[in-house]
């Protein structure tokens, strides 16, 4: 199945990301000579780059499997999901993004940069090697501190800071737990080190493997890495928080998958335990936290901690049953629709800060109110929704991977979830704003916030929403054809 | 002396660095203080990295690598830090992690 | 299997170390920004210097040089930027040091003990001939990739580190449909069109 | 495809009700009825073409109007429906119910045309859920029911109904995440590895793992239970039904508990024939604690709607028991076993048809006074007739009448469960007593004595006063402040208007016929309940 | 002739049927349409009785007997008849007895209903036609005894006859459970053959059923409560029909009791306590239909004795004759109350010399109620004691006879007395100071059966009737006890009359004692203790009797009061207990909030908001402590990748 193959002949198998980083470089050369309120070219361009890749990308789902560069980049289904998704998902965000930066002096920049972020969060994807790992971490990362701080203000700035300085300590243990698995196994390659590294002491083990699933949870947001989504969430821009929140977790997810299923399956370690902790941990801090959230990016940045969790149940029978790929595949595609059309609510409202201006603001706009509540309940995993079939999918891989506990952990923390999206769905349908809470938190209060006022609702985030609510509810009813389409069936 | 004593004794080295280097990271305020930390805890990631190379794989390329990745990131992380550090100084007027801190909760 | 290394290389990388670990140390010992930096550098030029007791020459220049730049920029940074340049200051600027110094002593202590009780393989493979060569086989071979996605990554670098860094862009020098045929810099520069 | 067009055209016009926003509100109730109405159409067709007892009746032996997609091929799961004697009764039951419910809220003033997608969104939700042969599948609209009755108590509920249905909602969907890990652990102690009931049926899982298939059954179990609602997990049932609109609780009380019931039939007990059988005592013993908690509850109460929603836990609590005693394979021969299964499914359709015309009756309460205290209201035979009438057929068809729906349901399921559980039935048979006992009372208290009615309202008022006033209604119906005035007879309060005649008494009229006439419904119930039986007893 | 059986049921049932939905449109047409339909009924029983036919229409599937099954057998045949003609007569009395401007519709169709569903019950030949037809009987009497339901009490009274005799109708689907276990079977003449426990419990329930119908001990209050109803509805219910179906239950499950061992027995003994004690009930009463209802419970008592000693022929030949005599009392009473207003008995003093039509009538049927030769229910009591068993219940049998003797010329004392003139009439209401025709035509009809039926006991109808209700063998009384009973009967009637003259005062202590007030049976199985103890302390003085019956209703109504509270509270409150304290705290929050209802749900969710704020407090915005925060986290995890393998 596998076709070990190196040098020139290897370059086809590039090509969606080589789309993806024309695209980048397109971009910005093109950028250098357009004006600065016709930066929508680089827009258009971006999204050509993103629509042409995932296309290759499909396409490239149909040929076997391959390992190419001496290993270091594999091509199977799970690269193709994170392709895919990726650059649709990019494809998006773009848009999403076109009303908050349209006409800033930076706007082909930050295009060209979340075009780079995706080839870094494919890269995560498609890495078989450890330091291929490290490179396409840094490429995941850098870009996005940019891209948090764009709006160059003082909350942005913050988040831009602790999300750099989380990065940087993250990127420095991934670092530290390369080492010691080179130590351990003297080679850097996955299928090197699933041949080393079961006999290597455990010892050593135990500090790679938590290394590294530190460096990649960092990129997904779990615990106890985390630490950055709520503040970082909430300090930048709506479109830049549904772009951070959704495109690198993709990869990194994968990416753990991955490093599970391959280098880490015969470890004379409980890998799966780690990971079951992890997820147990993501997911009922995400919940918790989120519980008397009244901050919308906040809330929603909780949610996608939580969400992480869900995903690594399944990574953490990446090993052990053959539901887990299709699992997989199905949850990535469906939360990163679900996600984007939740934050596109927020960035449809970009003043808007709690739950009570956010009624106020969009209250009116029955359908826009309609899409959320079908993202929002798509987010709890309310059928027929993507995230639903996907929540199927993982709790029944989890559960033939033996860790029923798990999804009765994650049985409840559904229950859980269910509380503060409805906080948010319940006004927001019944169309009244709700009673003033006290006690804001300081972070509501800051610039940006303008509690009850009227407000234009944007267009383009709008039409996201509805497109986003429609595809996770095609998605869950289509899950055989996205099934199809990834190969993973 | 055996080589695997060396090896622990140089690796002993390596953690050390670790070690200092994330007491630094920890308790210093300054940016790019804490950025020197974490330098120090790639130092030691260096020094791991050749003792790997040295000891126990010299035949494969993999740790000499590593040392040149840990190298790089060392220099992208550096200078992203001072990006950084530049943007919420023009923001803000600071450059101590405790004094940003609106956003919590 | 006894080491290759001779007794002098030994004690040269076991002085090293302590050298290394003692001027980490130093780093944050001492009271001013720029110090601190010219004892950053003090460590990496010793593990540069056990680098090259290992025969691994090029990372070990490699290592020196990057890192004497770094610092260098490093302390003009500071010079230019921080509160307390060069030292004229002194003032500490820590926080939690007990809870820090409690990590970084565990890390260490944890760390030490697994690589003392470990139990280490033996060396696999013969030592090449040139170890550069063997670097630089891989790079441009099997690690291809890696240097690749690493390039693509500085380009990255290069534009997160502008978009964050400067506040002036081609709109500011050109205006706003980049019609200006001289740039509008508040210092003038470059080479006159 | 038949079916397929059944479940989803409610579906398809809830769309288009959504897509048009500048349609009024007459013309949405007007689709809606319409919709409602194609698709009782439909299942009547069905019915015609139905033929019991010829193989396409049974649980395995191949449903009539299948239709089998695949959907989620890696876990076998698939969109599989079909129409058997255990399904048929039901979709009929709620075509009949949700157009009743359609014609009843024709004169609906606050936002008609939202309240009448979501109906019609519910009313998929509820056929899918009844032809589902697929447990993913049957878990999608059995939760999409939940979602749909959310937003209508929340939306268009009184006193505190955001409470109320958040309520609901964590109770019901803690119920169904409970069903969810039954399925999953159904799945994957299935041979074949499938979602498929059929399949699952003919090949039961977990046979050989008592255990494992006691813990499956438990968390189906419990998932049901919520929904149905048996003692002890009803409590969100009274607050549910007292807060939300009429024909919402018709909904929810006609159809949305059955779901809870036709799952054990439908899934628990050809599925888990094994652990069926030996836990069967539980769900009799449940069965008659519900039957007697909710009957003495009810009797009670203080409040017309928590009175009804009681003897609703009253009347699931016969489902159990019949369905108990057919588990219990040792102490009954199989005749007796099986009249009790028809019992218990029989009942499922009667109470939807009673209960669905008691919460309508209700309704006028709310529509006339805004409360439903017994202690607001009296007399009201004298200047109601019709609405008298209507609430004294409807109480004696719950308290299970013979000539009415209701006795054939409860003789069936005593008779047939007292072989198995002599005991448990001599107590439940209380229940009829206690029943007769409290809706007797409530007629008296209701229709007898001196004319009341709440004052500060404006009794005659038009159904459009419902929302308007409700600011002054205070949120709690036993906890009204405003004084209770005696109005002079002939005045004031208006009889049943066409509207809601025109939604009751067809319901009242189908439950004499199924009283009387029982042969309609057991004809196609009968052999579905023999091969449950027979299923159960492998 | 399945064609006339079918039509004897389905006939008055649709037309009733259709009077109610009809309502008051069709009241002119109401009475007219009864009085045909029953005249038509009459016929048609007699095509039935004479036919013997049997119909079955499919019902209930899966086991036998589960189809609506109607055989007229002997038993049946004499019960057709006798519903039928009663029916007529009654329906004739009624017409002419309600008020003008009544629901006549609705009273008409309640009647049909009420007649159809009895002429189903003495038909029914399987359980579940039986129980049909049963129930609606005793929803129908709801009805018709609530039909005035404007005035105060009446539904009140209705809604306690429908509740005890449901209480007993219990048994009756337990009944039909035991047969199905027993025989696998629901068919009534399969149930003779079972044995066993199941037959034991099937025997209970037809006897608890049976008795709660025929308002015997301890279910006879409701009959009380019924007086409440129009008088055409108490001489319906409490001659021919209702009441009667019990008995005739019993004695059509005759073998199923004797199989037994136990129940005949028992259903000798509650029919002859009841006798005696309804009949010392009725002797105390100083309501008209008061007195005619427990003498109706006490004459039933005979029936059940009947059927419990095994004496169906006599059981059969005094449930016709009681029905006449009965008919035609309560007709005279009806007469009576439309024309002065007033069924008191102090009110009635020469009653039957003012409307001496009705009077002949009314004094011709007292006599037979007393058991005075040759009248009817002389002969057939004689009839039912002949086949008794003990002495014991011999002589109880004799007492109660006795009784009626008394009651009976309780009656006679008073209405044959002459007027004083100062009688308080219009008690109850406006008084016509009119018998109409059709009443006195009815009355005297029901007289002359009265005197008549008495043939029954005569050896050659007799045996004819045995013969009729497969009964042969059934011992007749002989000379002596004829003798005995008729003498004992006329003895105790003019003793009756002579006291009443004489020593007014042994009456009136009599009146004051707790059988006035029904023995206190009110308060047994009533399903509102608190009205009915209420009642009772406005009837007579507190009596230790009512203390217990007060104190077992408190205790129903708070186990019911428990219940709903416990529901309210104590699941709830048990979880929201622990939370109390931190509730009080954010009780002004969470008003605003969401909230969440259940005191389960809401407790679980405070514990779960608060470790949602202890979720949050890590997130402290400085950075440093993320740091620690993180490696604290690896750390452990690092321990827990050790430790656990």
């Amino acid at each position: 199945m596998t076709s070990m193959s190196g040098g020139t002949e290897a370059w086809p198998a590039l090509l969606p990301e080589g789309l993806l980083l024309l695209g980048a470089v397109g971009g910005l050369l093109l950028g250098l000579w357009t004006p600065q309120q016709a930066q929508w070219r680089v827009r258009l361009l971006v999204t050509a780059a993103c629509l042409a890749s995932a296309t290759a990308g499909a396409v490239a789902m149909s040929r076997p499997d391959e390992r190419v560069f001496e290993g270091t980049w594999v091509v199977d289904t799970t690269t193709g999901v994170v392709r895919i998704v990726v650059a649709l998902g990019v494809a998006v965000l773009v848009w999403l993004a076109a009303p908050s930066v349209a006409g800033h002096p930076r706007e082909t920049e930050a295009y060209v940069l979340m075009l780079l972020g995706a080839l870094g969060s494919v890269a995560l994807a498609a890495g078989g090697d450890l330091l291929l790992l490290v490179a396409a971490y840094l490429l995941a990362s850098v870009p996005l501190y940019a891209l948090a701080g764009v709006a160059k203000d003082a909350a942005g700035t913050e988040a831009t800071m602790k999300y750099y300085l989380m990065g940087a300590f993250a990127g420095v243990l991934l670092l530290v737990g390369v080492a010691a698995l080179v130590l351990a196994s003297g080679t850097t390659g996955y299928p090197e080190l699933a041949a080393a590294l079961p006999d290597a002491s455990p010892a050593l083990l135990a500090l790679g493997v938590l290394g590294v699933l530190a460096g990649v949870a960092f990129k997904a947001g779990a615990v106890p890495v985390h630490f950055w989504v709520p503040d970082v969430t909430a300090g930048t821009t709506p479109p830049m928080a549904a772009y951070l929140t959704t495109i690198p977790k993709i990869g990194a997810v994968a990416a753990a998958f991955r490093l599970v299923a391959e280098p880490f399956a015969g470890l004379p370690l409980d890998v799966p335990l780690l990971v079951a902790v992890l997820a147990t941990a993501s997911m009922t801090l995400g919940n918790l936290a989120a519980f008397s959230q009244t901050d919308v990016l906040r809330l929603l940045a909780y949610s996608t901690v939580s969400q992480v969790g869900y995903l690594f149940m399944v990574v953490a029978v990446a090993a052990r049953t053959d539901l887990a790929g299709p699992a997989l595949a199905l949850y990535l595609a469906a939360y990163a629709v679900t996600n984007i059309g939740a934050f596109a609510a927020v960035a449809a409202t970009p003043a808007a800060r709690t739950i009570t201006d956010w009624v106020t603001a969009a209250g009116r706009h029955r359908r826009l109110v309609g899409s959320l509540v079908v993202c929002l309940l798509g987010l709890v995993g309310t059928p027929p929704t993507a995230v639903f079939v996907g929540k199927l999918a993982v709790f029944t891989a989890a559960w033939d991977g033996g860790l029923a506990w798990l999804v009765v952990v994650a049985a409840v923390n559904t229950v859980a979830s269910l509380f503060y999206y409805l906080r948010w769905v319940a006004p927001a349908f019944a169309g009244v704003p709700v009673a003033p809470v006290p006690a804001e938190g300081p972070v509501g209060s800051g610039a940006r916030t303008s509690a009850g006022t009227r407000q234009e609702v944007r267009r383009s985030p709008e039409a996201i929403l509805h497109a986003a609510a429609v595809g996770s509810v095609l998605l869950g009813v289509g899950a055989g054809v996205w099934l199809g389409v990834s190969g993973a069936s | 002396m055996t080589a695997e004593v060396v090896l622990q004794i140089v690796l002993t080295v390596a953690a050390g660095l670790i070690g200092v280097g994330l007491f630094g990271a920890l308790s210093q305020q300054s940016i790019v203080m804490v950025m020197m930390g974490l330098e120090l805890v790639l130092n030691g990631v260096l020094l791991a990295g050749g003792a790997a190379w040295y000891f126990l794989a010299p035949e494969l390329p993999d740790a000499q690598v590593l040392v040149v990745v840990a190298l790089v990131v060392m220099a992208v992380e550096m200078a992203m830090g001072f990006a950084v550090t530049v943007a919420i100084y023009r923001a803000r007027q600071v450059d101590m992690v405790d004094m940003a801190t609106d956003l919590r909760g | 299997m006894l080491t290759d290394l001779s007794g002098g290389a030994i004690a040269a990388v076991a002085g090293l170390g302590v050298l290394a670990v003692a001027a980490g140390v130093a780093v944050f010992r001492v009271d001013s920004m720029a110090r601190a930096t010219f004892a950053l550098l003090a460590s990496f030029l010793a593990v540069a210097g056990v680098l090259l007791a290992f025969d691994l020459v090029y990372l070990a220049v490699v290592t020196a040089l990057m890192m004497t730049i770094e610092m260098a920029i490093m302390a003009v940074f500071m010079i230019a930027f921080m509160m307390n340049p060069a030292g004229l200051m002194p003032m500490t600027m820590v926080h939690n040091t007990t809870g820090s110094a409690v990590v970084g002593a565990g890390a260490f202590a944890v760390l030490a003990v697994g690589i003392w009780t470990a139990d280490w393989p033996t060396r696999s493979g013969r030592r090449p001939a040139d170890s550069t060569r063997q670097l630089g086989e891989a790079i441009m071979g099997g690690h291809m990739l890696v240097m690749l996605v690493i390039g693509i990554a500085l380009f990255a670098t290069i534009l997160a580190g502008t978009v964050l860094a400067t506040s002036r862009g081609r709109y500011d020098r050109f205006g706003a449909d980049l019609a200006a045929s001289r740039p509008d810099d508040p210092v003038p520069g470059g080479l006159p069109r | 495809m038949l079916l397929t067009v059944v479940i989803f055209l409610p579906l398809l016009a809830a769309a288009v009700l959504v897509a048009s926003p500048g349609m009024s509100g007459r013309s949405a109730t007007g689709l809606w009825i319409a919709a409602s109405a194609a698709d009782l159409v439909l299942v009547g067709w069905m019915w015609w073409r139905f033929e019991p007892g010829t193989g396409a009746s049974g649980v395995l032996d191949g449903p009539a109007f299948e239709a089998d997609l695949q959907w989620i091929p890696t876990v076998d799961a698939g969109y599989h429906v079909g129409v058997d004697g255990l399904s048929l009764p039901l979709l009929a039951l709620t075509g009949v119910l949700f157009l009743a419910c359609a014609v009843y809220s024709l004169r609906e003033p606050d936002r008609p045309r939202t309240y009448a997608a979501l109906f019609l969104f519910l009313q998929t939700a509820c056929v899918g859920t009844f032809a589902s042969l697929d447990l993913i599948l049957f878990f999608v609209f059995f939760d999409l029911t939940i979602v749909g009755m959310y937003f209508v108590i929340a939306g268009w509920g009184h006193g505190n109904a955001r409470r109320s249905a958040l309520t609901f909602f964590l109770y019901t969907f803690i119920g169904s995440l409970a069903l969810l890990v039954g399925f999953i652990g159904l799945f994957l102690g299935s041979e074949e590895r499938t979602f498929d009931m059929v399949a699952l049926a003919a090949d039961p899982p977990l046979a050989d793992s008592p255990v494992a298939g006691g813990l499956v059954l438990l968390a189906i179990g419990l998932g049901l239970a919520v929904k149905t609602p048996l003692f002890p997990f009803h409590t969100w049932l009274p607050d549910a039904h007292t807060d939300a609109p009429a024909a919402g609780s018709a909904v929810l009380a006609g159809v949305l508990l059955k779901l809870g019931t036709y799952g054990f039939v439908r899934i628990a007990m050809p599925i888990l024939p094994d652990a069926w059988q030996r836990w069967a005592m539980v769900a009799v013993v449940v069965g008659v604690i519900s039957v007697l908690w909710g009957a003495f509850v009810a009797l009670a109460q203080t409040d017309v709607k928590r009175m009804i929603a009681y003897t609703s836990v009253n009347h699931m609590g016969y489902v159990l028991l019949g369905l108990g005693a057919a588990g219990l394979v040792a102490s009954a021969d199989e005749g007796a076993r099986t009249v009790a299964t028809v019992g218990a499914m029989y009942q499922m359709v009667s109470h939807g048809l009673l209960t669905g015309a008691l919460f309508l009756l209700s309704g006028w309460l709310w529509s006339r006074g805004h409360t439903y205290a017994f202690e607001q209201w009296g007399g009201l035979a004298r200047p109601a007739p019709v609405f008298a009438a209507c609430l004294a057929v409807a109480a004696f068809g719950s308290l299970g009448l013979p000539g009415l729906s209701g006795f054939i349901a409860e003789f069936q399921v005593f008779t047939g469960a007292l072989e198995a559980v002599p005991v448990a039935t001599v107590i439940a048979v209380v229940g009829i007593l206690v029943t007769a006992g409290l809706f007797l009372l409530a007629l008296q208290r209701l229709l007898t004595g001196d004319t009341v009615a709440p004052g500060g309202t404006d009794p005659g008022g038009e159904p459009g006063a419902g929302r308007a006033g409700e600011g002054r209604a205070p949120a709690r119906a036993g906890a009204v402040s405003s004084v209770a005035t005696e109005v002079p007879p002939a005045t004031g309060i208006r009889d049943l208007r066409g509207h809601e005649l025109l939604a009751i008494v067809p319901l009242l009229a189908l439950a004499v016929v199924l009283g009387l006439f029982p042969r309609v419904l057991l004809d196609v119930l009968e052999p579905a309940a023999t091969a449950v039986v027979e299923l159960v007893a492998r | 002739m399945t064609a006339a059986l079918a039509a004897l049921v389905l006939l008055p049932a649709v037309t009733g049927a259709a009077l109610l939905i009809a309502g008051r449109r069709a009241d002119r047409v109401a009475g007219p349409a009864a009085v045909g339909i029953t005249g038509v009924a009459v016929v048609l029983a007699a095509l039935s009785a004479a036919a013997r036919p049997s119909i079955s229409a499919p019902f209930l599937g899966i086991v036998d007997g589960g189809d609506l099954r109607l055989v007229v057998d002997g038993l049946s045949a004499v019960l057709v008849l006798l519903v039928a003609g009663i029916a007529l007569l009654v329906t004739v009395f009624a017409v002419a007895d309600l008020p003008v401007g009544a629901a006549r519709a609705r009273f008409s169709g309640f009647v049909l209903l009420f007649v159809a569903a009895m002429l189903a019950t003495v038909t029914a030949a399987t359980l579940p036609a039986l129980l049909l037809a049963w129930e609606v009987m005793g929803a129908t009497s709801y009805a018709l005894i609530g039909f005035r339901w404007d005035e105060p009490g009446k539904l009140a009274a209705g809604t306690r006859a429908f509740v005890t005799t449901r209480a007993g109708d219990l048994g009756l689907y337990v009944a039909a459970g035991a047969a199905l276990a027993a025989t696998g079977s629901l068919a009534l003449a399969d149930l003779g053959a079972a044995d066993g426990g199941w037959a034991d419990l099937a025997a209970a329930g037809v006897l608890v059923a049976a008795l709660g119908k025929s308002a015997q001990l301890p279910f006879s209050a409701w009959l009380s409560a019924a007086m409440q109803g129009p008088s055409p509805v108490s001489a319906l219910l409490h001659s021919a029909t209702m009441v009667a179906a019990g008995g005739y239950l019993l004695l059509r499950m005759q073998p199923l009791l004797a199989g037994t061992g136990w129940a005949a027995t028992t259903a000798a003994w509650v029919g002859a306590l009841t006798a005696l004690v309804l009949g010392a009930v009725a002797v105390a009463q100083t309501d008209l239909k008061q007195l005619l209802a427990a003498s109706t419970a006490a004459q039933i008592g005979f029936v059940v004795l009947a059927a419990g000693a095994g004496a169906t022929a006599g059981g059969t030949a005094h449930l016709v004759g009681h029905a006449a005599v009965k008919a035609g009392l309560f007709v005279a009473a009806g007469a009576w109350l439309s024309a002065l207003g007033t069924k008191q008995l102090a009110g009635l003093r020469g009653a039957a010399r003012r409307y001496p039509g009705v009077g002949a009538a009314a004094t011709v049927a007292a006599l037979a109620l007393a058991g005075v030769p040759p009248l009817s229910l002389w002969a057939t009591k004689d009839q039912v004691l002949a086949g008794v068993e003990g002495t014991a219940l011999t002589v109880v049998g004799l007492a109660a006879a006795v009784l009626s003797a008394v009651y009976a010329g309780k009656i006679l004392a008073v209405v044959l007395a002459r007027p004083t003139g100062e009688e308080v009439l219009d008690e109850e209401e406006p008084g016509t100071r009119h018998v109409p025709l059709p009443t006195r035509v009815a009355a005297g009809v029901l007289a002359v059966f009265a005197a008549g039926l008495g043939v029954l006991a005569l050896p050659a109808v007799a045996d004819a009737l045995r013969t009729v209700l497969d009964a042969e063998g059934e011992p007749s009384p002989g000379l002596g006890e004829l003798l005995l009973s008729g003498g004992l009967a006329v003895a105790a009637l003019a003793l009756t009359v002579l006291v009443g003259r004489a020593r007014p005062a042994v009456g009136m202590a009599l009146e004051r004692s707790p059988l006035a007030a029904w023995a206190g049976l009110g308060h047994l199985l009533s399903p509102r203790p608190a009205l009915a103890v209420a009642r009772v302390l406005a009837a007579v003085d507190d009596r230790g009797i009512d203390r217990v019956v007060r104190g077992a209703g408190t205790v129903v109504r708070r186990v019911a009061g428990l219940a709903a509270r416990a529901d309210d509270g104590g699941i709830d409150r048990a979880v929201t207990a622990v939370v109390a304290g931190t509730r009080r705290v954010a009780a002004a929050s969470a008003r605003t909030d969401d909230g969440l209802v259940d005191g389960a749900v809401r407790g679980i969710a405070r514990a779960v908001r608060r470790a949602g704020d202890a979720a949050r407090r890590p997130q402290t915005g400085l950075l440093h402590q993320y740091y620690a925060q993180t490696a604290a986290g690896l750390g452990f995890l690092l321990v827990l990748l050790l430790v656990v393998r």
